[in-house]
C-alpha cells in the first residue's frame, strides 16, 4: 500500500512536468489553434539561457526573470519571422515548418551547449519536503508553480479583453479583424506568452531531469497527450490531464505490464479514453450547425 | 570530364568486384590512405557525435605530424543518425563511392550489425567498432570485424562475481535501459550468476530513453525489497537514479555501469555526497577525476585537445575514448610497415601485443590474436568516496568469450 | 513524373496540338524507359539510393492516400513500414518461403493492421488522430524489442537477412535484379492507386476529406471508407517496408524510430498533398537532404535539414506539385493568350 | 429515374409522427407530426430557431431523435445509418452550403451519384469492366444536370472559387444526382434576387413534374413558398402550429403572429 | 450633406480574377445607400474591398475625408466602420456574450454595459442565450448576433451584407425597423447589400445597381424602381 502511494506521488511529480508543458501547449493552441511541435525545444533552449546566466554569476531570480523576457522575445520573433509567412499555407505545411523548427533549435542547443547533462538549480530548499521520502521540495514547489501559472492563464483568457481577443483571433481571424483585433500581433503575443510558459516549465523541469538538448523531447509528447486528454481548450483540463498521464504511466509500469511496455500501455489507455470521449475529458465540444 | 569520371568509377568498381590482391590495396594510393567511419551526428544519439569529431581531429594531428609511412590519412566520417538502414547506405557509400580502405570505429550495436555481413563478404576490415556489445569478437564467423572496449557483458559478469563473493545472499535488482546496451547487462549477470540468477535477481525494471524520469522504476525496485542494485543507464538517467535512490532514503549496494561514471556529467549532477559507496569497474581514465590531474598520459591527451579541439568540453569522456581508440588504430597502421592492403591491416589489427595506451588504467594492456578479437578485456573495480573513484582489487579479466 | 498530374489543361498540350492525354502517355513511357535503363548507367551505390527512393515513394504514396486524399493525419506510418519490414525479415529468417512471396504477405498483414487501427481512429480527428498515430509510432519499436517476442523479432539485435539473388538466366547483378524487383512491385502499385483514386472511390475519399458530414449525406459510409483507406494506406507503406528490408538486409527496432514517421509526413508535404507524382519528389527529399546536411555541417546537421525544409516550404507552401501546377496554369494562360 | 409515385396510396411517402428532439435543456422539436404525399411539394416555414433545419438534420440522420417515428415509403427511417439515407432516395441541400470545396463542380455532382453506383475499393483499383460503365453513366448524368442547371461554363472549376448563388446550384445538382424520391431543400432562395427566385420556382416545379421528385422545402421567401407548394407546414418553438394549403396557413392567426407579421 | 464614404475607381480581384471594375460610390453622412445586383455582380466584393478584406484592391477610398485604401482591416474598423459579413462570421466556440464583447473590443468608453442592454432589448432571443456557445444558435439567431456585434462597435458607418439572409419575414421587418431607428437616432450611415430589393429600397435614400463588377445605374429609390429591368429582375411587379 505504501509502495502504491509512493508510485502515485512520484507519478504526480512527473505529471507536474507534463502539466506545465501542457499549459504552454494550451496557451499556443488558444492563441493560434496550432500545436507547436517545437514548443519543448524552445523551452529547453530558454532553460539553457538561464543556465548560462546562473553559471556566469547571476542570482537565480534575476536569471529567471531575464529568461522569461528572453523566451518572450524569442517566441514573438519566431512567429514574426518564421511562422508568419505560413498563415495562409495548408495546415500540414505549417506542421512541416514546426518540425523544421524543432530540428533547428534542438540541433543548436546541442551545438552550442553540447550534449553532456547539466545540473540546474532549484529555487526551492534542497532537502526533502518536511522530511518526506516521497516528494522533494522542488517537486512540491514545481506543482505549486504549475498551478499558479494555470490560475494566471485561466484568468487571462477568461477575464481580460486581450485574452478574449486572442481566442477570437485563433478561431476566426477574418471576423476578428472586423471587430478591430490586430490578429497578427495577437498571434505573435500568443507565441511570446507560450514561450514564457514553456521557459517556466523548462526551468522547473531541469532540476529534476537535468538539462540536456533532449530534455523536453519526450516531455512534450506526454504533455501533448495530457493536454488532449484533459481538453486542449481548457487549461484546467490540460493540467489535470498532465497529472493523470504521469500517474497512469507509473501505475501501468508498476502494476499492469511491467516497465518494458509501460509507454505503450499508457498511450493505449490515453487513446482509448479519447476514442470514448473525442474532445478530451474536460474539453468543450464545439457545435457548429449545418 | 563527366564521362571520364564515370569511367574511372566504373574501373574502381571492377577492381572492387574482382579478387583483392595485396598489391591492389583499395583505398590506398602512394600518398594517402582512405579510412571510413559512420557516426550519429544527428538524431537521438548525437551525444556520441563528439567521438567522430575527436577522431577527425586526431587524424588531422597525425597528418600534420607527417602521416603514417609517408601516407596521409583521409578520414571520411559520415552521419547515419543512429539508424541502421542509413548505416548500410553510408557504409556502401564509403566503400563503393569513396573507395575507403576499411572502416574504423563505426558507432552503435545495431548499426554495426547491419553492415557486418556486407563488410565481411567483401573482406573489408571493420575495425575497433564503437559498441560495448559482446558479439564483436566472433572471429570465426566474422573474421573482418573486431571490437575494442571491454563488453558490457564482461563488466556485468565482474559485478556478478563480486556479489557472489561479498554478498552471497543479495537480493539483486536491475535497472536497465531497454535496448541492446541495457540488455547486455542482464545477459552478463546471467553469465556470472549462472543458475543462481533466478533466485538472486528479484526484480528487473527497464526504462526507455524517451522516459523523462526513472523515479517510478526506482520506487518499484525499492518496493520489491532489493538490497543490491545494478544500474545500466546512460549518464542522465544514472544521475537521476543515484539522486532518487538517496532521496528516498534507500541505501542498497549500488553498481553503476562504466558508461556513467564521469565525475562531471554524472557524479556532480547527482550530488557527489549522494553517490558515496557506489561501485563500478573501469578501464579508462576519467578526465574529470582529480586522480589523473597530473597524469602524464592524460596530459598528453589534454595537449592534443588544446591544440586540435580548442573550446571542446574537456569533461566529456568521449574525447578520451576517441583518442584512445585512434591511437590503437595508429599503432595498427604503424605495424603494417607500409603494406596497407586490407589483408595486412586486418592481420595487424589481430596482432597487438601488450600495447599500452596513455588513457587507460595502469596495468591494462591491449592484446589481440587471430583467435582473440577483444583488444581490451580487463577492468578494475572502483568505489566512489565522495570526491574521486578509488580503484580496488586486481585488474580483472572477464571470462569473456 | 509530373505528367501524372490530373488537373487542368497544361500549356504544352495546347501548344503542340496534341491532347493532354497523349502527352501524359508519352511522358509516362519516357519515364518508365528511363527507369529501366537507369541501373545500367550508374554505380551500385547510386543504384541503392535510387532503389531507396523508389521504396520511399511507395511508402509515401501509402501515406498520401490516407492524409492527402482522405484527410486523415498520420504521424505514425513508420510503424506500418516497420511491420512490413519485420514481416519479410521474420518469414525469411524462420521459414523457407521465397523472398518474393513475403512481399504480398507483408502487404496483407499491414492491410489488416491498418484496417484494425483505422476502426478506433474513426472517432478521432485532427490533433487527436495525430496523437493516436504518434502513439503507434512510439509503441511499435517497444513491441518489436519486447522480451516475449524475442524469439521472432530477435529483440534489440534485430534480424540479418540475405538479399535476393538474380533468378537463373538473367544477366543482371544482384543489386540490379533487386532494383527491377522493386520496380516490378512499384509500377503495378501505382497503377492500382491511380485507378483507385480517379474513380468513384477516390472521389469519395476526397469528399470525406473536404466535408465528412456532407459526404455521409451523399451515401458514403464513413466508417467503411475511412478504415479501408487506413488499411490500403498501411498496405502500401507496409509493402514499401518489406522491400526496404530486402534493400537494407537488416531490420532492428532502431531502424524504425519516431523520426521515420515524421520524415514520411515531411515527404508528402514537400512533394505535394494529394498528388501521386509528388511522392517521388518527397522521396528524393527525405533520402538526399540528410546526406546534404551532413556534408554542410557535422556540428548541427539537423539544423541544416530544418533550414532547408523551412525554406522549401516557404518557396513552395503547397509542395513541389503545387508549384508545378501553378506554373502550369500560368504557362497555360500565356499560351492561350 | 424513379417513376412518378402513384397518388392516393394508403401510405404517404414521408410520415413524421410525434417527433421530439432535445439539445441539453433546449427543446428543438416537440411532438411534431405531419405527412408528405408522393409528388407533393411541401413548404416548411417558421421563425428562426423554430426547428426547421433540425427537422432536416433528423431526416438525414445527422441528429438523433429522442422520441417519435419517421416512415419513408412505409419503412422506419430512424433505424437507418446516416449513409443509408441517400440510397433510400432522400437527397438534400444545406442552408450554409456543404460542398466539397477543393473539388470541381463536375466531381461534386458525380459524388452526388455515389449511392447509385457500387464499385468498391477492389473493383475500382482493378478497374473491372463494370466500373468503367458505371463511371460513364455517372459522368453522363452529371453532365446533363450540369447543363440543366447552367453550370457548364464552370464544370471544371473548383467550387470554392464560385459565387454563393452558383454554389447553391451546384448543391442542387449534387442532390439531384442521387436520383432522390424526396428532395430536402434548405433555403434555396437565400441570396437570390427576384428574377433568380422566379427561375428557382420554375426549377422546383419541373423537378417535381418532370422528374417526379417529391420536395420538402424550407424557405423564408414567402412568395416562393406560397406559389410553389401544394401544402405548407408551419413550426414555432419546435411545435407544429399549422398544416394545410398555402392559403390556409397564410391566414392562420398563429402563423401571422409568430412568423409573417402584420404585412405580407 | 457631405459624403462619409467615397470611392474612385475601386477595383478588386481574387487572385487573377477581377471582380470589381472601377466603381465610384458615395455614401452620404447619415444616409443609407443600397447596392443591388445579381449573384456574382460584385456586391459582397465591394463591401470586402472597402474593409481591405480577402481581396486585392486598387483605387481610392475615402472615409471621413481620409484615405483608407491600403490600410489594414483592423485599422479601418477602428476608424468606425463595422461590417456584418456574409456568412455571419460568428465565433462559434465563444459564448454569445463573448461575441458581443468582442464587438466592443476597440471601445474604451464606459457605455459598453448599457449597450449590452440596448442590444438585448432589440433581440431578447440573444439575452436568453447569452451564455450559450454561439455555434449552437440557429442560422437566423446567428444573423442577429452578427448585426448586434457590429452595433457594439458604435460605428459611424455600417456595412451590411444581406442582413435578411435566412431570417423569417417577421424578423426581417424587425431588423429593418431597428436599422432605421439606429440610422435616425444615432446618425449611423449604412451601406446595404440586399437581395430583398423591395425592403432595401424602402430603407435606402440612394441605390446603385451593379452588373458584372460595374455600376450600371444609380439614383434615388424612386428612379431605380421605375427602371424596367430593375422591376423585372429585382422587384417583381
Amino acid at each position: 500500500m505504501l509502495a502504491f502511494l509512493h508510485q502515485v506521488l512520484s507519478g504526480l511529480a512527473t505529471g507536474g512536468i507534463y502539466a506545465s508543458v501542457a499549459l504552454a501547449l494550451v496557451m499556443i493552441y488558444q492563441a493560434t489553434h496550432q500545436v507547436n511541435f517545437a514548443q519543448g525545444e524552445m523551452a529547453t533552449f530558454s532553460t539553457y539561457m538561464a543556465w548560462k546566466m546562473i553559471d556566469s554569476g547571476f542570482p537565480y531570480w534575476a536569471a529567471f526573470l531575464l529568461t522569461l523576457v528572453f523566451a518572450f522575445v524569442v517566441g514573438v520573433t519566431i512567429e514574426r519571422v518564421i511562422v508568419r509567412p505560413f498563415y495562409k499555407a495548408p495546415v500540414l505545411s505549417v506542421v512541416a515548418v514546426f518540425i523544421g523548427l524543432l530540428l533547428i533549435i534542438n540541433s543548436l542547443s546541442g551545438a552550442i551547449f553540447d550534449y553532456t547533462i547539466k545540473p540546474f538549480p532549484s529555487p526551492f530548499p534542497s532537502d526533502a519536503w518536511y522530511g518526506s521520502p516521497y516528494l522533494s521540495s522542488h517537486e512540491v514547489g514545481m506543482i505549486f508553480v504549475t498551478l499558479m501559472v494555470l490560475a494566471l492563464i485561466f484568468a487571462f483568457f477568461r477575464f481580460t479583453p486581450l485574452g478574449l481577443a486572442m481566442r477570437a483571433a485563433a478561431e476566426n481571424p477574418v471576423s476578428s479583424r472586423l471587430v478591430g483585433v490586430r490578429v497578427g500581433w495577437m498571434l505573435a503575443l500568443g507565441w511570446g506568452l507560450a514561450g514564457m510558459i514553456g521557459a517556466v516549465a523548462g526551468m522547473m523541469t531541469a532540476p529534476i531531469v537535468y538539462l540536456d538538448p533532449y530534455m523536453m523531447f519526450s516531455v512534450l509528447l506526454y504533455g501533448f497527450a495530457g493536454a488532449l486528454l484533459g481538453g486542449i481548450d481548457n487549461p484546467w483540463g490540460a493540467v489535470l490531464g498532465g497529472f493523470i498521464v504521469g500517474v497512469l504511466q507509473n501505475l501501468a509500469g508498476a502494476y499492469v505490464v511491467g516497465t518494458e511496455l509501460m509507454v505503450t500501455v499508457a498511450l493505449v489507455i490515453i487513446v482509448g479514453i479519447l476514442v470514448i470521449k473525442p474532445s478530451g475529458l474536460f474539453g468543450r465540444t464545439i457545435v457548429t450547425r449545418v | 570530364m563527366r564521362f571520364r569520371t564515370s569511367l574511372l568509377t566504373a574501373a574502381a568498381l571492377l577492381a572492387l568486384a574482382g579478387p583483392a590482391f595485396a598489391a591492389d590495396a583499395p583505398g590506398v594510393t602512394a600518398t594517402e590512405i582512405k579510412i571510413g567511419n559512420t557516426m550519429p551526428y544527428s538524431g537521438p544519439a548525437s551525444a556520441y557525435g563528439v567521438i567522430g569529431k575527436g577522431e577527425t581531429a586526431f587524424w588531422k594531428m597525425v597528418n600534420e605530424q607527417g602521416g603514417v609511412a609517408g601516407h596521409k590519412i583521409d578520414f571520411i566520417s559520415v552521419d547515419d543518425g543512429y539508424n541502421p538502414a542509413k548505416t548500410v547506405e553510408q557504409a556502401r557509400r564509403l566503400v563503393e563511392q569513396d573507395g575507403v580502405a576499411f572502416l574504423f570505429n563505426p558507432l552503435g550495436t545495431p548499426s554495426n550489425t547491419a553492415i557486418e555481413k556486407y563488410l565481411n563478404q567483401k573482406k573489408i576490415p571493420q575495425l575497433f567498432v564503437a559498441t560495448g556489445a559482446d558479439k564483436w569478437g566472433n572471429y570465426k564467423d566474422f573474421p573482418w570485424t573486431i571490437g575494442w572496449q571491454p563488453s558490457y557483458r564482461t563488466e556485468a559478469e565482474i559485478y556478478a562475481r563480486y556479489i557472489l563473493q561479498e554478498k552471497p545472499n543479495a537480493k539483486i535488482g536491475v535497472l536497465y535501459q531497454n535496448d541492446d546496451f541495457g540488455k547486455d547487462y542482464l545477459a552478463g549477470l546471467k553469465d556470472g550468476l549462472g543458475d543462481k540468477y533466478a533466485k538472486m535477481v528479484i526484480k528487473e525494471a527497464s526504462y526507455e530513453v524517451t522516459d523523462p524520469t526513472i523515479d517510478s522504476q526506482v520506487v518499484t525496485l525499492q518496493g520489491a525489497g532489493v538490497d543490491t542494485l545494478v544500474t545500466a543507464a546512460t549518464p542522465k538517467f544514472a544521475a537521476q537514479t543515484i539522486r532518487k535512490v538517496y532521496d528516498i532514503g534507500w541505501r542498497p549496494l549500488h553498481f553503476m555501469t562504466n558508461v556513467s561514471i564521469s565525475v562531471a556529467s554524472v557524479m556532480e549532477p547527482a550530488g557527489v555526497e549522494k553517490a558515496v559507496g557506489l561501485i563500478s569497474a573501469s578501464y579508462g581514465k576519467d578526465p574529470t577525476d582529480p586522480t589523473w590531474k597530473d597524469d602524464p598520459g592524460m596530459n598528453q591527451w589534454r595537449d592534443f585537445m588544446k591544440k586540435y579541439m580548442p573550446g571542446a568540453d574537456l569533461a566529456d569522456a568521449s574525447y578520451v575514448y576517441a583518442y584512445g581508440v585512434s591511437l590503437t588504430m595508429l599503432q595498427v597502421l604503424k605495424q603494417c610497415n607500409g603494406d596497407f592492403s586490407r589483408e595486412n591491416v586486418m592481420k595487424q589489427a589481430a596482432n597487438l601485443k601488450d600495447f599500452e595506451l596513455p588513457t587507460v588504467l595502469p596495468g591494462i594492456k591491449l592484446n589481440t590474436s587471430p583467435t582473440n578479437y577483444h583488444p581490451i578485456r580487463q577492468m578494475q573495480l572502483e568505489k566512489w568516496n565522495g570526491k574521486t573513484w578509488v580503484l580496488f582489487g586486481k585488474v580483472l579479466g572477464g571470462a569473456g568469450s | 513524373m509530373a505528367t501524372l498530374d490530373t488537373s487542368r489543361p497544361a500549356a504544352a498540350a495546347l501548344f503542340a496540338g496534341l491532347s493532354l492525354r497523349a502527352w501524359k502517355v508519352i511522358g509516362l513511357a519516357a519515364v518508365l524507359a528511363a527507369a529501366c535503363v537507369l541501373p545500367f548507367t550508374i554505380s551500385s551505390y547510386q543504384l541503392l539510393l535510387a532503389n531507396q527512393v523508389i521504396v520511399y515513394a511507395v511508402a509515401l504514396l501509402g501515406l498520401n492516400i490516407l492524409t492527402g486524399y482522405n484527410g486523415q493525419f498520420s504521424l505514425g506510418h513508420g510503424a506500418f513500414y516497420a511491420i512490413g519490414a519485420y514481416c519479410t525479415a521474420i518469414l525469411l529468417d524462420k521459414t523457407g518461403i521465397p523472398y518474393w512471396a513475403t512481399i504480398p504477405l507483408a502487404g496483407a498483414l499491414c492491410f489488416v493492421a491498418g484496417f484494425l487501427f483505422g476502426l478506433p481512429a474513426l472517432r478521432l480527428e485532427g490533433h487527436y488522430l495525430a496523437l493516436a498515430t504518434f502513439a503507434l509510432a512510439v509503441a511499435t519499436p517497444q513491441l518489436l524489442k519486447y522480451k516475449d517476442f524475442d524469439f521472432l523479432t530477435g529483440g534489440v539485435q534485430g534480424i540479418v537477412i540475405s538479399g535476393p539473388d538474380t533468378p537463373g538466366g538473367l544477366p543482371l547483378r544482384s543489386d540490379q535484379w533487386l532494383y527491377f524487383f522493386c520496380l516490378l512491385w512499384t509500377v503495378p502499385l501505382f497503377v492500382l492507386a491511380w485507378n483507385l483514386l480517379r474513380g468513384r472511390t477516390g472521389r469519395a475519399l476526397m469528399a470525406i476529406r473536404d466535408h465528412p458530414l456532407a459526404a455521409s449525406s451523399m451515401g458514403i459510409d464513413l466508417a467503411r471508407y475511412k478504415s479501408l483507406t487506413f488499411g490500403v494506406s498501411a498496405m502500401y507503406t507496409g509493402i514499401a517496408g518489406a522491400l526496404g528490408a530486402l534493400l537494407a538486409q537488416f531490420v532492428s527496432p532502431d531502424s524504425f524510430d519516431l523520426f521515420l514517421s515524421i520524415r514520411f509526413l515531411v515527404g508528402i508535404v514537400f512533394g505535394g498533398l494529394a498528388s501521386m507524382a509528388g511522392v517521388f519528389f518527397g522521396a528524393i527529399f527525405i533520402e538526399f537532404v540528410p546526406n546534404l546536411a551532413d556534408l554542410v555541417s557535422k556540428a548541427a546537421p539537423q539544423a541544416i535539414y530544418g533550414i532547408v525544409l523551412i525554406v522549401c516550404m516557404y518557396l513552395m507552401p503547397t509542395g513541389v506539385m503545387g508549384l508545378l501546377r501553378a506554373l502550369g496554369h500560368k504557362l497555360g494562360r500565356l499560351v492561350a493568350r | 429515374m424513379s417513376g412518378p409515385a402513384a397518388n392516393g396510396a394508403a401510405k404517404p411517402l414521408l410520415g413524421v409522427d410525434g417527433l421530439s428532439v432535445h439539445f441539453g435543456g433546449i427543446v428543438a422539436l416537440d411532438n411534431v407530426s405531419f405527412r408528405v404525399e408522393a409528388g407533393q411539394i411541401c413548404g416548411l416555414i417558421g421563425p428562426n430557431g423554430a426547428g426547421k433545419t433540425t427537422l432536416f438534420n433528423v431526416l438525414s440522420r445527422l441528429y438523433q431523435a429522442d422520441s417519435g417515428t419517421i416512415e419513408f415509403e412505409g419503412k422506419p427511417l430512424l433505424r437507418q445509418a446516416r449513409h443509408a439515407i441517400a440510397p433510400l432516395g432522400i437527397g438534400r441541400t444545406f442552408q450554409n452550403l456543404a460542398l466539397f470545396r477543393s473539388m470541381t463542380v463536375r466531381d461534386n455532382v458525380m459524388i452526388g451519384g455515389h449511392c447509385r453506383a457500387r464499385g468498391g475499393f477492389a473493383a475500382n483499383a482493378l478497374r473491372l469492366p463494370f466500373v468503367g460503365r458505371e463511371e460513364r453513366t455517372l459522368g453522363e448524368r452529371a453532365l446533363r444536370l450540369i447543363e440543366t442547371l447552367e453550370l457548364g461554363a464552370v464544370a471544371d472549376t473548383p467550387v470554392a472559387a464560385l459565387p454563393f448563388g452558383t454554389q447553391k446550384r451546384v448543391e442542387l445538382a449534387r442532390a439531384l444526382a442521387s436520383e432522390p424520391k424526396l428532395l430536402l431543400l434548405d433555403e434555396p432562395a437565400g441570396g437570390l434576387n427576384h428574377e433568380e427566385v422566379e427561375h428557382l420556382r420554375d426549377l422546383i416545379g419541373s423537378i417535381r413534374d418532370r422528374l417526379g421528385v417529391t420536395v420538402l422545402l424550407v424557405e423564408h421567401h414567402m412568395s416562393l413558398v406560397m406559389n410553389v407548394s401544394d401544402k405548407v407546414v408551419a413550426l414555432d418553438f419546435g411545435r407544429k402550429i399549422a398544416d394545410g394549403t398555402p392559403q390556409e396557413v397564410q391566414r392562420n392567426p398563429e402563423v401571422i403572429k409568430a412568423y409573417l407579421g402584420g404585412e405580407l | 450633406m457631405s459624403a462619409i464614404l467615397e470611392t474612385r475607381g475601386l477595383s478588386a480581384a481574387y487572385g487573377p480574377t477581377a471582380v470589381l471594375k472601377s466603381v465610384d460610390l458615395s455614401v452620404p453622412q447619415g444616409g443609407i445607400v443600397t447596392l443591388l445586383g445579381a449573384n456574382g455582380a460584385g456586391k459582397t466584393t465591394t463591401l470586402r474591398a472597402l474593409c481591405n478584406m480577402m481581396v486585392r484592391v486598387s483605387g481610392e477610398i475615402r472615409f471621413d475625408h481620409q484615405r483608407i485604401d491600403g490600410k489594414a482591416t483592423e485599422d479601418i474598423v477602428r476608424l468606425g466602420i463595422a461590417h456584418v459579413p456574409d456568412g455571419r462570421g460568428t465565433f462559434v466556440s465563444l459564448s454569445v456574450e463573448e461575441n458581443l464583447r468582442l464587438g466592443a473590443y476597440t471601445r474604451r468608453d464606459r457605455q459598453v454595459a448599457q449597450d449590452f442592454e440596448r442590444i438585448y432589448g432589440y433581440f431578447p432571443r440573444l439575452k436568453e442565450r447569452r451564455r450559450q456557445q454561439a455555434g449552437t444558435l440557429s442560422g437566423g439567431e446567428q444573423q442577429m448576433l452578427a448585426i448586434s456585434r457590429a452595433l457594439m462597435l458604435r460605428p459611424k458607418l455600417l456595412l451590411l451584407d444581406e442582413p435578411s439572409f435566412g431570417l423569417a419575414p417577421l424578423v426581417v421587418q424587425e431588423i429593418f425597423r431597428i436599422l432605421r431607428g439606429i440610422n435616425e437616432q444615432e446618425g449611423v450611415s449604412m451601406l446595404l447589400v440586399e437581395q430583398n430589393a423591395n425592403i432595401a429600397l424602402e430603407l435606402a435614400g440612394y441605390a446603385y445597381l451593379l452588373e458584372t463588377g460595374r455600376v450600371v445605374l444609380d439614383g434615388p429609390p424612386s428612379t431605380i424602381s421605375s427602371d424596367e429591368s430593375v422591376r423585372r429582375s429585382y422587384l417583381g411587379y
